[in-house]
């Protein structure tokens, strides 16, 4: 190793310090000791632990960072053996990482009324987004949303950053009944109209907002999910399809082109 | 006590036997500084063709028991930013730089040969006859003797870089396409590629991969990949790259005793990027017990 | 809701679709009363051969990342033994009960089929044309294609029984080799056998089955097993029996989905033999989701 | 399953109740609840629990058994992925178990000396072997060797039910400094003569045992080891050459037709 800059890739091992229910998703805090400077919207390519299968690691969006403490958050929905064997994790469990990895939301070019929309366990890295952009002065509208009240992720932690806050789901369980597009659609429609989206959720959520973007020429950014191998960059295992392929050239890689895109640049369907 | 840990691949010498397969490490620079070109005793870059190739469609990889499946499909920017863009970089770096060749058609390869043809970076050339992920191409070299020989003697008349070639596993006599190599005039063999899988999404109803179809890697294909070796290893005097499911020191041991001077770790690189550097540093208490590094003892 | 799970391989009617392979069950009485025969939709008796065969010397077997080797070699007491001691206490059972069949002649074949001509405990019979175990022994049918239909056509004249050809992965063409089983009058197929692999014992410099080489099986092959089955499925018209390191309900419908219409499993009842018992009773949720079993829907 | 005897084959969870450390091994005690009377010389086929990597169970001697309690003792030597997984347990983990698994040692011809040779992790079944010895009213002599002090097992419990016992290592750190089977050759020329030889421990070792039960005129019964995959006779993978070979059979199943054979019987070269 010949370089040990906090934003350079790295392999280290975060301890459990906290492993908590947040609706059907759970919150593991970490406490780690090497340098790290993550953007948000990067990601952590997580080892499960100790035993071998599942083989490969499991991206997972870098949720919240405190510098300060050195505690690193992690919101992980168990949806297969790799997310329900972290989930399951107690406290004081290592848990080997690399990362940060990927490109994150964009810093710039967002405008006064930047607003972030989380859909399901998508709202995780919205969370040290909001964070930054509080710190940037430029507080968020939030929107989320998710199948019922037990998919929301991070609404106490956003609630706490968000200049105006709209929560929404399908079964009307908790805020407006609905999808949190269609709330999203209405907001366009009213003044201060957002001066760029930026999401993170199911592929077809991201489909609807580059739609509302287009329609309201307001540019949208996305996290996007693929399966992962090396997370790296290396594999080319991450492929998403280009909007404007060349003759030689018709797929982005996720994990190192990505995960955030420009939602005009990315095939959704 | 600690010895040197060099080895000779045909008339390659490498500073250790730990190579970078292709496809798995992309050129060499996606781990820096986790894990460096210069770790290894020679990188193998991805496949490369004479145009750009766009790949397959996603899904392209599935995590399977112990393994992997991926169809990829051999996405690549083609020769010509290999040359401009990559091999420049890698130069600089003190290790081996072997590029692995592909085509869908003999006078593909050779015209990739005839690209890299002198190029002082590149150390050897590795033609993929096995990958099974594009319809029209390599696989049909591979399985077959004859078009073995026709398209490593095509290439050999082009090229004066070490020729290796690597061989398919999924194929019923790997000892007869390892001799028509020999015959072309091929320098070494590397073996195994990948074994042709598949998985099934029981929800979707369908293949999980976008190609139906992949190659199977990782840890679960060791005991294939260790058998093939014995068998050309007693098949043909050529030197050996080893590979298939390498993830530790002790297997990087049974493919030098099995008859490999070479070993390659691909898939297990994507579990722990700090692999590498740990088998290399067991590598060295193997290493002690030996004058020389034991290859294809298991035979004796 | 919960439905029948029965189905129909052939001109058998199977309770479920589960089946114990050959040679990882013996003759089906040995986990009573944990695992019993009638648990099963059919169970595959031991490889018999006409006279009693003494098998490999051990080591014998070897774990493997998710699975093992085994070069058991067919050890087996012979047809007459067979005949005496076992089919008698399994037609007891409620169960079909399939003969795994095995010989290093055509000759060898047939006569192990026609001792077993009309006996009533036996439902069909399995040429095991893939054992990669015995030198001389059926590893050279099941590779070569008039060589398998020799066979095949040799047994189906001397047998009304049903015929079931089980084929080997290690080989370019499965389906070539389906085809002329097909044509040679096959019944049914079955597949895949184990992948012929090595491990060797870096202490003792030496292979660490006796034998050499052995054969792989467990959950590091279902992906090559799922696309054989996908592949074959696509090749003949014949049914199969889908088998290669299943584990859990969510694998047999897989099978099922490639082409499978009964699902072997082996391996993974030496890890845990409660297994099959869990997997029939999860099959029921995946049965109630459709009218009839989903054979071969992965390829619409 | 239509069968709940305690002497049938069961797949059951023994919850660790104690691991200690006993020189180079850990002694497990697992409370169990189910019915069960295993035989001295007996195994248990043990899932390496929770991950599948080793995948196949390990065969683990029943080193001891508490009837009354329900407390079952293994002694294992951590050597691999699998003995070592299952040595570093926790108490409260529950260990998976197949069994009572394989034949015994004998239990009647054994006249009215039977001697007990333990090598190195081989002392383990003659733990329950020599308090079943005990309880028959023929308290057993009972020799255990290993090559050094750390290596040798079940020492203590042995020597609380031995009539006579003898200690050997090779590099002398306790007891005599030599093999156990030297001891015992001196034994076997002094009055009481061994009536029987129950031995267990590595091949070379009851090789030696045959050959000196052979020059006494003892029998000699050794439980061997072999590689398993089923452990209960159906794949035929752990093999053990017999002395006697027929034109069809060369070969028993350490599993099923073992792992305690009289020596006469088995090949041990
Ligand atoms: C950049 C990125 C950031 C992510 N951030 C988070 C996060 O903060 N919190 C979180 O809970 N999850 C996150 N995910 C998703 C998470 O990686 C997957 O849920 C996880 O890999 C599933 O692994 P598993 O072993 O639990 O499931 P498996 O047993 O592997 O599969 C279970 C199901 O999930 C599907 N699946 C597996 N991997 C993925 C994937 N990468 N994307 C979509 N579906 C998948 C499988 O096809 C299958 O249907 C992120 C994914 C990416 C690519
Ligand atoms: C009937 C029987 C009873 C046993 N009783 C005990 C006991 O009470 N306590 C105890 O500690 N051990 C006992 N063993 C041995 C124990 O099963 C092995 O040590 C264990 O299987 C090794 O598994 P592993 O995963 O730790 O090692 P692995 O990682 O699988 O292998 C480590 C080394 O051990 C060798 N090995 C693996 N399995 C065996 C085996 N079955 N026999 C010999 N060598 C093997 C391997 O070849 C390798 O060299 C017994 C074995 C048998 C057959
Ligand atoms: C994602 C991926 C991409 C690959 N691309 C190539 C390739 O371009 N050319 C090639 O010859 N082999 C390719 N392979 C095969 C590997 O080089 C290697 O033969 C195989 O993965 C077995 O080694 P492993 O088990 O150590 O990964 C690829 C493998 C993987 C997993
Ligand atoms: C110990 C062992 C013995 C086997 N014996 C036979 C046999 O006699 N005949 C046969 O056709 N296949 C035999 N096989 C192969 C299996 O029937 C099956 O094809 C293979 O194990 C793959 O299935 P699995 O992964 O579920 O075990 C044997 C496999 C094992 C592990
Ligand atoms: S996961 Fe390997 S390139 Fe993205
Ligand atoms: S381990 Fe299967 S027969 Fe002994």
């Amino acid at each position: 190793m010949t370089c040990t800059a906090a934003d350079a890739l790295q392999v280290f091992s975060g301890r459990l310090a906290q492993n908590v229910a947040e609706g059907s998703a759970r919150r593991l805090v970490l406490a780690i000791e090497t340098a790290f400077a993550p953007v948000p919207g990067q990601f952590l390519h997580v080892a499960v632990s100790g035993s071998k299968e599942p083989y490969l690691r499991r991206p997972l969006s870098i949720a919240d960072w405190d510098h300060r403490r050195g505690l690193l958050e992690l919101l992980v929905l168990p949806v297969g053996k790799g997310t329900r064997t972290l989930a399951a994790l107690q406290p004081g469990a290592l848990v080997d990482c690399l990362g940060p990895l990927g490109n994150g939301f964009p810093r710039c070019g967002l405008g006064a009324n930047p607003l972030l929309v989380g859909g399901g366990i998508g709202s995780a890295p919205l969370i040290y987004l909001a964070r930054q952009l509080v710190n940037q002065g430029q507080p968020p509208v939030v929107f989320i949303g998710a199948s019922n009240a037990d998919r929301l992720a991070g609404e106490q932690s956003l609630a706490a950053l968000a200049s105006e806050m709209a929560i929404a789901t399908e079964d009307g369980s908790r805020g407006y009944r609905g999808m949190v597009t269609e709330a999203l659609v209405q907001r366009c429609s009213i003044r201060p109209k957002p001066t760029s989206i930026l999401a993170c959720g199911p592929r077809g959520m991201l489909a609807t907002i580059k739609a509302i973007g287009a329609a309201h020429a307001i540019p949208c950014y996305g996290s996007l999910e693929e399966h992962m191998a090396c997370g790296v960059g290396a594999c080319l295992g991450c492929a998403i399809p280009m909007v404007a392929p060349t003759d030689g050239k018709k797929y982005l890689r996720v994990c190192a082109d990505g995960p955030v895109f420009d939602l005009e640049e990315v095939v959704l369907s | 006590m600690t010895r040197n840990l060099a080895i000779q691949f045909g008339s390659l010498a490498l500073k250790n036997p730990l190579v970078a397969v292709s496809g798995t490490f992309g050129y060499g620079f996606d781990y820096e500084p986790v894990l460096c070109p210069e770790d290894f005793g020679a990188i193998v870059v991805k496949g490369t063709s004479i145009t750009p190739w766009p790949g397959n469609p996603p899904p392209r990889i599935v995590e399977t028991p112990s393994g992997m499946l991926n169809a990829i499909g051999l996405e690549n920017p083609g020769v010509d930013v290999l040359i401009e863009e990559y091999l420049p970089r890698l130069a600089a770096r003190d290790t081996r730089i072997i590029v692995n060749v592909v085509g869908k058609t003999v006078d593909e390869y050779v015209a990739v040969a005839e690209r890299l043809r002198g190029h002082e970076a590149v150390d050897a050339l590795e033609l993929n006859i096995s990958c099974p992920n594009v319809d029209a191409g390599g696989m049909s070299f591979g399985t077959s003797p004859s078009e073995t020989e026709r398209l490593v003697g095509a290439v050999r008349d082009v090229t004066g870089a070490p020729l290796i070639v690597k061989l398919t596993p999924n194929i019923t006599d790997i000892a007869g396409i390892a001799r028509a190599a020999e015959s072309a005039g091929a320098d070494a063999l590397s073996l195994i590629n990948t074994l042709l899988g598949m998985a099934i999404d029981v929800e979707a109803e369908k293949p999980v991969l976008a190609n139906v179809v992949g190659g199977l890697s990782g840890p679960a294909i060791r005991p294939v990949a260790l058998r093939c070796v014995y068998q050309v290893r007693a098949a043909t005097s050529l030197p050996i790259m080893g590979l298939g499911g390498v993830e530790s020191a002790q297997d990087v041991l049974a493919f030098i005793l099995a008859g490999a001077s070479a070993v390659g770790i691909g898939t297990a690189i994507f579990r722990d990027p700090r692999l590498p550097e740990q088998i290399i540093h067991d590598l060295q208490a193997y290493r002690a017990r030996y004058d020389a590094w034991p290859v294809g003892r298991a035979h004796q």
